[in-house]
């Protein structure tokens, strides 16, 4: 039993801390979202640089074979500086995806690429009444010659509008919430019919609402099994969750030391209101949180490599749950204790709050979690 | 004990309902209901219509032209004019100021003043708050300097919402630095216009921009601008600060918002879900005790007892249950929340909504309702006021 | 609008506070607890003198004619004192169902007997598996002659050691948890086949199994409509309800003052333990929760007379859900607070706890009644 | 990083559980599965198992007769003792005692003291806790003074566990009144058999009766029985608080427990209730946290760094685990736990339990546990620990 990071993890950490402490102070934060994409292209070059953006590939596509403990030690540290480049929706997602299931073409053609910076993915699966169920699929895919016609509309895309291609998720069979008969395609942005909507989210970050109509792609556009992707697209979003929950941790604790630097100097009749018993048993009460989150963080990125679904699944689950209730409670309190100034645009605190109830509602709630979690 | 309202205090209620149904403009209801943007033009319209009723000051005694009803009465219409969607009418004149005025000002001043505040003739912002103050309020550093007849003012408020739309601050300044904290300061009220003041618009972290800083820097202000004696303002200002307290609770407008919570709830099919439908079940039990809370408080006020300090839990439970129907509506809606459409929340805009059309103000409210707990004495702060007053500790 | 008593009620209150003030010292209380029946003999002669048996009961049956608020004063007060006698069993549910489905006779026999202090009824109602489903009935009551044969096994009535007469729901129809088939019977504690086990309950009261095998009744003993009596119990159950939420809040609002007073006195690092600002607004948040929970039970009270079925019940169910959630919370950091000697069976503290534990678990707990109330 | 245990450590698990198979006296088992009241003689004859084990002393050093296990292995016994059902050992001289008698004490007192604590013939009980002392333990008042080559003890120490049960008591005792209340205070070892010791057990709200008053009525000891230094007790019993800080959230009981109040639930039918199944599983997720907390922990103790004040993490968490587990519990059952039968608990009672087997129990149960959160120092006093030495405020 060992929760020490080896020398490379170490390395690694160091590493991508050193950036964001460098690179993603909050007012530089301020430039990259003023960027026309919304994030900063110098830093997805940086990024590249580094070997981050090929992280988790194998090595023959450019890339690291990392786990899922690297890509934890990235997103935490994405969190401390609440980044705003496509690493989940490039990398975690779509580069993911491709890596998890594509063909040889697929992968010698994409990965190589997004390790390099040149090329971003998006994963295009959410639709206006799926919520977060991953197999209410409405999209259709209908066999079209050698290849399909795609139709559809997908909504809040993370970093769709950034994205050279799309991985898609459509009905080639069955209907409603159907586990079955749910294709995976990737889809180039420019093809004919796709119409990407770009706009920003409560928390700075970008999505799209893209739009599939009689969008044509060959055979070789399938990405893994047809008709039976279902269990695919789950093993990728509890990756992205437990990337998620990362990235929860380093906003978190950011939070955390935030506010506690705030108690100590910020006076009010006369002395530090730090001084002040409740204030300073909040703060236990948001290092307690903070604790039992991340412990749950760590065994989701241990667990996430697993073979056994179900223990990855229950890991991943609780972790989110957990990281939902510690997330919203430091979030709120932050906020609380900052008083008036917590509540401006032009302090930190209030961006990090945003970014954290946001991830809070995204790929499967508290409760959505909570029933997935078996407890009998 | 009776729980139902006098006959004469259903008669009142049909009289409100009747005038909201007929004088209510449907487009201010609406924006109301659903959350979008309110512009001053919105807010002095419904002055407008409340003042040629002559009800534009509930609490003002007759003889200044308010409507002087009971503290029933004032409930009755608060309820009403929640449920209906009627634009909130600016406080800081009507409910601080005024009362302030007539009280403590002189004849010159209620002659001049308390016309205009009924007429909207002159709105007026609040100048307690300053960077640093806080929740300790009576440490505010903006100094007024005698200077002839005038003061001359230097210093800056913050948190002051209306400031682009007022016409006049009133301001607490220090008029003597020598002096203790709570004794050295007066009770000023300032022209925006006068030079000198200046204007910045805070944006808040929903995106919105309902509060600012304000900026004096040599603000010349006559000494008859001045409420009572000088050195005394403190006093002015904790009158001003224990009136009105039993809407503390906001009951009305959360009995308008968990409705609206539910509407939206059942639009995403969440009422089919056990989990939501016990959180929403047991904030309405929480809301109704507070209503119930409430209404103890106001028989006991319209029984000649004074609540005090017992406001205070009022305000907590009332503003962690606004905080908590935002937050649910925010779970209600899921991933479509996130999309930030401001454009959208205002007036007039005609471009298409991502989602449906409930969805671009609901996780800006939940963000910015979290200043519920902060303002006005933040919640730790009424913690003490209770454990003090009530628990004697 | 009034919250105000009315002078009659206003003299009610006194004298039930007064009694209760002088006659039930906590040290009282350890004696009538070693009375045979586990409660004062005394005491319950005082309740009839003093006209609080007959409280709810029409004058024609020696009663006062009081409603829902005047049984809110008397269970107030003897929350206060944590009395012992079966004022809930037989006044509010015993001769409650008597004065709600009597016939004539069974009014005159059986309501100035109660108010007279000379009759104890209890209600036989739970049965092992039935929770808190008021329709799970399995004893059955078969016709036979002109009458009916009582078989099954009632379990934690409460009170019932102590009955003359119990108040049995019996199925004549139906089976499982069928809303109609039950009728209700008026069963002699001596009838032949009736058998009593009696025993204590956590809180320090007493309860009974009640065991029938083969009891025979005359077409008399039943109570009510046959087949049709489950409106009839929810009905009284709500009485109950109602009652105990009054209880609840005589002995939040006592474990409140008891431990405002404690930590006024008790001493730790050379200051009382008061002064220490967390336990400060621990206090008041007890406090608030008292308020919250105050404001339900009277608006229980003034709803449990009215016609309105969904409005009772809305109004019922959310008082014991409050009341239940501030009651947890006053019980437990009363507890805490007083630490060691809060503890100890010597100290009243943990026996208001215990009560106020115990009426958590009765007649529904929170989870039943959220249920019961209508969200949507 | 790795979730696993090594080889060895895998090893060490398979004859911990073997052990346990083959040795651990079934009905001792069960009775602790089922929460009956256990006595000193079976607390005792597991006691005696382990000696000839050589496993009573997992913590103490081979030299003095212990299994000198790394922490990781005492973890593992821990988890794998609390899963079988094993009794708790009384740790007052093997947890508490032994070591101080093993860094303090001198070659007289380690010869006659430690092979008595391991061997069983010394149980030891604690003498900390005074009336009005609680979490301000260094107040306390009992004094010893110089009588002689004795001291003689006065006073009286509270919440004394097993005091019925002792041979021995280590207690504190203030032999300087003048000194500050830290500095005054010696650490005596005294035989519960010497005449003017009066214990007295003091009934909890449960109905059990664990804890006691001891009272000391001129008490002659000799001072050869001191450890150490006259007036440095303080210090002493600090070195004794530290010990063992990685079981104190009690995560393998707890987990323990957890599966009983699922096979409570299950067996109630309330596996089939969404609400309680989500409360359930809430709070085997906050189970799973602490547990991986605690590895943490014990992987940065093993690691060689010093968990201090982050203890209390656990502490504080595991308390509210172990409350909630029964709180749930008690929930799961409903009206049948509320029949009181105390006796049912007891060995050898042959009564028809009311309600089903597992029910007596659960009440006092859930009523005992509310001390977890008072004993050991406070959730409270834990608090403040955190703030100070892990916050710095």
């Amino acid at each position: 039993m060992d929760f020490d990071y080896s020398e490379e993890q170490r390395l690694l950490d160091e590493t991508v801390r050193r950036l964001v402490k460098d690179e993603y102070e909050f007012a530089a934060r301020k430039k990259y979202l003023a960027e026309p994409q919304g994030f900063s292209a110098a830093m997805w070059a940086k990024y590249a640089e580094l070997g981050l953006l090929g992280l988790p590939f194998a090595e023959e596509y450019g890339g690291f074979g990392g786990g899922g403990i690297e890509t934890m030690i990235v997103m935490e540290a994405l969190g401390r500086g609440l980044a705003l480049e496509p690493y989940l929706a490039t990398v975690v997602l779509g580069g993911g995806l491709i890596a998890l299931a594509g063909s040889d073409g697929q992968k010698s053609d994409i990965l190589p690429e997004i390790a390099a910076g040149k090329m971003m993915l998006a994963f295009a699966q959410g639709e206006r009444h799926s919520r977060f169920d991953l197999a209410h699929v409405e999209t259709t895919a209908k066999a079209q010659g050698a290849g399909f016609a795609l139709n559809g509309r997908k909504t809040v895309v993370l970093h769709g509008g950034a994205a050279h291609k799309f991985v898609v998720s459509a009905r080639t069979a069955g209907s409603g919430n159907d586990k079955s008969g749910i294709t995976l395609f990737v889809v180039d942005r420019d093809a004919k019919g796709v119409t990407v909507r770009d706009y920003p989210t409560v928390d700075g970050l970008r999505a799209a609402d893209v739009t599939l109509a009689d969008v044509a792609v060959g055979a070789d556009a399938v990405l893994g099994p047809r008709d039976n992707a279902y269990p695919l697209i789950v093993r990728a979003t509890d990756r992205a969750v437990a990337a998620l929950c990362a990235e929860a941790i380093g906003i978190i604790e950011t939070l955390n030391a935030m506010t506690l630097d705030y108690v100590k100097t910020r006076k009010q009749f006369g002395v530090a209101i730090g001084s002040f018993q409740v204030i300073q048993h909040r703060l236990v009460d948001m290092l307690i949180n903070a604790e039992q989150a991340k412990s749950m963080e760590i065994l989701a990125a241990m667990s996430i490599d697993g073979n056994d679904q179900r223990e990855r699944e229950r890991a991943v689950s609780a972790a989110k749950v957990q990281i939902g209730q510690s997330g919203r409670f430091v979030g709120q309190q932050a906020i609380q204790l900052h008083g008036g100034i917590g509540m401006t645009d032009e302090y930190a605190a209030g961006h990090y709050f945003k970014r954290l109830s946001s991830i809070e509602h995204t790929f499967g709630d508290t409760d959505y979690h909570l029933d997935r979690f078996p407890a009998f | 004990m009776e729980l139902s309202y006098t006959k004469e205090e259903q008669e009142f209620r049909q009289e409100v309902r009747a005038f909201l149904k007929e004088k209510l403009p449907a487009d201010l209801a609406r924006k109301v209901k659903e959350s979008k943007i309110t512009t001053r033009d919105d807010m002095m319209r419904w002055h407008r219509i409340l003042y040629e009723k002559g009800w534009i000051a509930p609490a003002w005694p007759k003889q200044y032209g308010g409507a002087e009803w009971s503290i029933i009465q004032r409930h009755i219409y608060d309820e009403e004019a929640a449920e209906a969607g009627a634009p909130a009418v600016a406080p800081f004149g009507l409910v601080m100021c005024g009362p302030v005025v007539m009280k403590f000002g002189n004849q010159k001043q209620k002659d001049f003043f308390l016309p205009k505040i009924l007429s909207g003739d002159i709105v007026f912002c609040q100048g307690y708050s300053e960077p640093g103050s806080g929740s300790d309020l009576a440490s505010l550093k903006t100094k007024a300097e005698r200077d002839g007849d005038n003061y001359r003012v230097n210093g800056q408020k913050t948190w002051t919402s209306m400031a682009r739309w007022a016409d006049w601050i009133f301001c607490l300044v220090r008029t003597d630095p020598a002096a203790k904290k709570q004794e050295g300061i007066s009770f000023l009220l300032i022209d925006m216009k006068t030079p000198g003041i200046r204007v910045r618009p805070i944006v808040t972290m929903d995106g919105g921009a309902e509060i600012n800083e304000t900026f004096f820097d040599d603000v010349i202000v006559p000494q008859a601008n001045r409420i009572g004696e000088e050195n005394k303002g403190w006093t002015y200002a904790k009158y001003l600060l224990g009136n009105e307290r039993t809407s503390i609770g906001q009951v009305g407008g959360s009995k308008r918002e968990l409705k609206k919570l539910k509407d939206i709830a059942k639009a995403e099919h969440m009422d089919q879900s056990r989990r939501f439908r016990d959180k929403v079940a047991l904030l309405e039990i929480e809301l109704m005790a507070l209503e119930q809370s409430n209404l103890r408080m106001i028989a006991s006020l319209s029984g000649g007892k004074d609540p005090g300090a017992e406001a205070s839990i009022l305000k907590i439970r009332g503003s962690e249950i606004q905080q908590r129907i935002t937050e649910l509506t925010f779970e209600a809606l899921g991933p479509v929340a996130l999309p930030f459409q401001r454009e959208a929340m205002e007036e007039g805009w005609n471009g298409e909504i991502v989602g449906p059309d409930y969805a671009p103000p609901v996780a800006p409210k939940y963000f910015n309702m979290r200043k519920t707990s902060i303002y006005g004495g933040s919640n730790e702060i009424q913690h003490n006021i209770l454990a003090k007053a009530v628990l004697g500790l």
